[in-house]
């Protein structure tokens, strides 16, 4: 008999963090103690409380990571509202990987790389920006902006202060939309800084965060010049399946959870503009 | 080629149930016909089509995936896959038929395969039956669907006013009809059934639909249509055409909490709902017209272009039949179809 | 009849009445006319249809058109007219955007019934005398008009259109003899096994496609509970017998009092549930405890449900009326 | 209808706040005894009772359904018993035009002085639906395993 892919496996949370008011991030290991799967950055697999739904996630640790897999989410449905007032040691279900990743092993070696977040979008970068840290040898510089709406709405923010903005090749540039008393860093929406910055058109970027950033963002870029090519992105749609199947994802005729998540620019203009 | 006279057909009803379950159309309450498992008494709907298509057999409207217990932070998963008895399905049109190549495409032979699907399909006999009276609203000749041949099962069927024909296409439809109460017929016996089948396909209004404007590769030329608008103007955004439809393959999972334990199931679902791809952070497709458009360019394109220009429609006419309003796919292909 | 509805629609159209016209368009064949927005006379002339399979009623769409700029015009048949009061009276149509034309009507046909008598393969109709003449890929057949009536037309409560700004052809009367609550009745004298047998044979072949509530134009929340995932019954399938009893049970109890039997919900449904004998039995129970009661006939009278008397019949009237034990 | 040996009914008992809670209270404190198999389910007036919340006990589990709400005239907020009255009037026609047992279902208007009526009528009730057995026409096997 084959094992479905719709049915999960067993999962348990063995620890929560609060990120921001609005995001927890929360570890799971399998029930036997393991990591649950190996996934590629940019992939994202389907968490589920029972009688409340299923829903995607993107992986927010980096698959370097060998014990557990982590997961950044932002409070907004009804399945995160559950996942948000529940405690550690909670069992839950997962199945996964799903999604194409990043092309970190490819088209990703031997470039400069600009990542571009803004609020919760940092989850899917999360791991990717990890990832390429534990192969420094690989990449060549390493830029991040993120942006947020205020200091507290930072994800990571004791990570990106404590391990990124001390390590050497990679610079972290942080805005947040409104001034702040306490806040001594730039102030100003993700899409202006990204222009400010005047990145090199030679760097491969990688984009996420809200529709309205992501436009701005893209046009900024375009106008200094970068090839579509280079840029990617993650999208996000409703999923039930994520295999490809239950059909709800579909833009044009590629689905999100099984052509991508990871999507280049190039490739979405191909595509009718439905998400 | 074997037959057996149409007095005896309950015998060979019997022989067959004897051996698998036989599901066969029938008339209900209301005349409407669907698959349901043969017994003593019932006899075979003289209905073209089933309001239902035979896809339900593999992919129930309805279909446990599994459970769970849940005990504070414990949680339990409990197997609830049914195991299927060999059944065979009487009487499937050559259009529903087809139907199944289309749905095995994504169910059977798409990575990671579908275990529900496949262990009902794997354990089926499919007896495809000719059709001699097809309705004005069949349209399966535009997608290559030959009703006088009785192709894409596993024994083939025709039907005259005295007899039944059959003959085995497979070593399972062989299997089926080895020892059944069936007299050997010459291997032409059903040429003028054909025949005047092939003859009446000539007279019907739809045979000639145009497709030649969708299809692999046309998203962008169609996509931004301004027909799209207009089409979907009326549609009620019910369900009817994707639950009655045999290629329609979209579906939901859902939990359902019945305290004692936790029952996640799959079931069909439509695009035409509101709720199809309802995020709580936004709806890509905002307005009937998107789910329209989704609901015709799925089965005219984007199928098309996932699986080698197979379009997703086998022109069974369900739709055409059943809708409350009247909109179908053959007025979208007609109306997209003829412009500029 | 078509050809003075198409004179008047495009005089409308012409003369700025409006701006635009609801009806119906022609299909690929006779039967199968759908709901459309005309603009143009030239339109109009190409598409517009009114024959005996004109059933669809236009006061649902009413709703979200009258909510456009302009004006619309609607050609409204008796039944549709309860519907459209109805409507207006739940302040859900703006009657000062919509030009109302009454029709007189005969009854509608419906293709599935033409097909249960085993025509096959139509192609076109006309009429001769009291029949349908049907013209087939297997030859000519005929049927009598009374056996293709949709049911609401055999029992038909009313040929009076209630609300318009002109009329096409005579304005009818109120059918109070119709008959339309004798299969009500007869369900009502079984016993209440028969009954349950008779519904559950009839609810069990429901496939939640949605259509009856969809195209009823009483169930125009915005929201249904049924697609509500909150309300703990959003599951989309009858994924069991108490689900299928629920679905219809909730469904008429919530157009209950605002239902004007347009019998729309049995119209469409793609299994031939008999719905509208739910909504029936909710409006005469009304009418017999309450007091006889139309909606839709006019603009004033509180629906039962929503009204009251202090020497109202207790609930346990039901313990001894309808049905034997 | 065959009654099973040791059956207890679930029954699911609506009290309206103001009156019928306040009666139950009574006949607790003046220790009238009515069966545990009772579960009361407080509602803020007795036309709070929506249809579906009837179904939804039964789809639950409950074998019957009682409604206790004040006298008619008697209502904390003047009115809302007399739409109570006419909505269950006509959903407990309609369950039983389903074919559905009627007796499963009932109301009983018990003010806040009337603690030996309330026990008095949880008694009879239960006896009823003891008698009819366990509730087979509106239940959700998913509910039961």
């Amino acid at each position: 008999m084959y094992q479905d892919a719709l049915i999960p496996k067993l999962g348990v949370v063995t620890q929560i963090r609060v990120e921001t008011p609005d995001v927890k991030t929360f570890r799971v290991i399998g029930i036997d103690g393991q990591k649950p799967f190996v996934h590629i950055p940019g992939q994202c697999a389907m968490l589920s409380i029972p009688g409340v739904g299923e829903a995607l996630f993107s992986i927010t640790s980096s698959p370097t990571v060998e014990e557990y897999i982590e997961f950044s989410i932002k409070k907004c449905g009804c399945v995160t509202d559950w996942l948000h007032s529940m405690e550690e040691g909670q069992q839950i279900t997962i199945r996964g990987p799903y999604g194409n990743g990043f092309p970190v092993d490819t088209d990703f070696v031997g470039k400069d790389l600009l990542f571009v977040a803004g609020g919760i979008g940092l989850a899917p970068l999360h791991s990717v920006i990890n990832y390429c840290r534990a192969h420094r040898e690989k990449y060549g510089k390493i830029d991040v902006v993120y942006g947020s709406r205020s200091m507290a709405d930072l994800v990571d923010y004791k990570e990106i202060l404590d391990d990124w903005m001390k390590e050497d090749g990679i610079d972290v540039h942080l805005t947040i939309d409104n001034a702040q008393p306490e806040w001594d860093g730039h102030v100003g929406f993700v899409p202006n800084y990204v222009t400010e910055l005047n990145p090199d058109v030679s760097k491969t970027v990688v984009m996420c965060g809200p529709p309205v950033m992501i436009k701005f963002t893209l046009a900024g870029l375009m106008d200094l010049g970068f090839d579509r090519k280079n840029i990617y992105t993650t999208l996000e749609l409703k999923m039930k399946c994520a295999i490809g199947r239950c059909g709800r994802c579909n833009i044009g005729s590629k689905f999100v959870c099984k052509d991508g998540p990871v999507f280049r620019f190039d490739e979405l203009d191909e595509l009718p503009n439905e998400y | 080629m074997k037959k057996i006279a149409k007095a005896k057909i309950d015998d060979l009803f019997k022989a067959i149930s004897e051996k698998e379950v036989l599901y066969l159309p029938v008339d209900d309450a209301q005349g409407q016909a669907a698959f349901i498992p043969w017994k003593e008494g019932l006899k075979m709907s003289g209905d073209l089509n089933t309001v239902r298509s035979a896809k339900d057999l593999f992919f129930p409207q309805v279909e446990s995936l599994v459970n769970f217990k849940m005990d504070g932070k414990k949680l339990e998963i409990i197997d609830a896959k049914r195991e299927n008895d060999p059944f065979v399905i009487f009487g499937v049109r050559p259009c529903d038929a087809k139907s199944f190549e289309i749905l095995d495409k994504v169910f059977y032979y798409s990575e990671p395969v579908d275990s529900f699907y496949i262990a009902r399909r794997d354990k089926s006999t499919v007896v495809v039956l000719a059709c001699n009276e097809p309705e004005e609203t069949c349209f399966c000749q535009a997608f290559g669907i030959d009703q006088a041949e009785a192709a894409g099962g596993d024994v083939s069927a025709w039907e005259d006013g005295e007899n039944f024909y059959f003959k085995a296409v497979t070593e399972k439809g062989e299997a089926l009809l080895e020892g059944l109460p069936l007299e050997d017929a010459e291997d032409g016996a059903a040429d003028d059934i054909k025949k005047a089948a092939k003859a009446v396909m000539e007279k019907l209004p739809l045979r000639d639909l145009d497709l030649s404007k969708f299809g692999a590769g046309k998203t962008q030329e169609l996509f931004d249509d301004p027909a799209w608008a207009k089409l979907s103007e009326s549609c009620l955004g019910c369900g009817t055409c994707t639950f009655v439809c045999p290629t329609c393959q979209c579906f939901d999972i859902k939990d359902f909490d019945g305290g004692k334990q936790i029952r996640r199931f799959r079931c069909w679902d439509s695009c035409m709902y509101s709720d199809f791809t309802q995020m709580s952070a936004g709806q890509p497709r905002p307005t009937q017209k998107e789910r329209f458009r989704q609901r015709f360019m799925h089965k005219l394109v984007y199928y098309p272009d996932m699986h080698e220009g197979m379009f997703s429609c086998v022109g069974c006419g369900r739709c055409l039949r059943k809708c409350p309003i009247h909109m179908n796919i053959v007025k979208v292909i007609k109306t997209i179809g003829e412009e500029k | 009849m078509q050809a003075v509805i198409k004179k008047k629609a495009k005089e409308l159209l012409e003369c700025g009445t409006v701006d635009r016209v609801l009806g119906w368009k022609a299909g690929e064949f006779f039967y199968d006319l759908t709901p459309a927005v005309f603009t143009t006379p030239e339109e109009i002339d190409k598409d517009f249809v009114f024959s005996v399979f004109s059933g669809a009623n236009m006061s649902k769409y009413l709703i979200e058109e009258t909510k456009k700029e302009g004006k619309v015009a609607a050609f409204i048949k008796p039944c549709d007219s309860y519907s459209l009061v109805q409507l207006q009276k739940e302040h859900r149509i703006k009657r000062e955007n919509c030009y109302i034309v009454g029709i007189a009507c005969d009854g509608m046909c419906d293709m599935g019934l033409v097909r249960e008598a085993g025509i096959k393969g139509a192609t076109a109709v006309s009429e001769k005398d009291d029949k349908l003449v049907l013209e087939t890929i297997y030859g000519e057949k005929e049927m009598p008009k009374e056996k293709a009536l949709l049911e609401r037309c055999v029992h038909c409560k009313s040929k009076k259109v209630v609300d318009f700004d002109e009329m096409i052809g005579e304005n009818g009367e109120e059918n109070p003899d119709c008959g339309r609550f004798d299969e009500v009745e007869r369900l009502e004298a079984m016993t209440p096994d028969e009954r349950f047998a008779f519904w559950r044979s009839q609810l069990s072949r429901c496939i939640r496609c949605n259509a009856c509530r969809n195209v009823c134009p009483a169930c125009s929340c915005e929201k249904c509970v049924f697609d509500n995932p909150d309300s703990g019954i959003a599951q989309k399938a009858a994924a069991s017998d108490f689900e299928e009893n629920n679905f219809h049970i909730i469904r008429a109890y919530h157009v209950a009092g605002r239902c004007t039997d347009c019998g729309e919900c049995s119209r469409v449904c793609p299994q031939n549930i008999p719905l509208h004998l739910l909504n029936r039995k909710f409006i005469k129970d009304m009418n017999e405890l309450y007091g006889f009661y139309q909606a839709g006939a006019d603009f004033e009278t509180k629906p039962p449900i929503m009204n009251y008397t202090t020497n109202d019949a207790e609930p346990s009237v039901v313990y001894q009326r309808g049905g034997s034990k | 209808m065959q009654v099973k040996e040791n059956f207890t009914p679930t029954i699911v008992a609506f009290c309206c706040n103001w009156c019928s809670y306040a009666g139950a209270d009574l006949s607790g404190n003046n220790r009238l005894e009515y069966p545990a198999n009772v579960k009361i389910i407080r509602i803020p007036c007795s036309c709070r009772l929506n249809p579906m919340f009837i179904l939804r006990a039964f789809q639950r589990g409950a074998d019957g359904v009682i409604l206790c709400g004040c006298h008619p005239g008697d209502c904390h907020y003047t009115t809302g018993n007399y739409y109570a009255r006419r909505r269950m009037t006509l959903l407990f026609s309609m369950l039983d035009y389903l074919g559905i047992e009627k007796e499963r279902t009932r109301v009983e208007w018990v003010s806040a002085a009337e603690g030996a009526k309330f026990a008095q009528t949880m008694n009879e009730f239960v006896e009823a639906v003891t008698a009819l057995g366990e509730n087979k026409r509106l239940e959700d096997l998913r509910c039961k395993q």
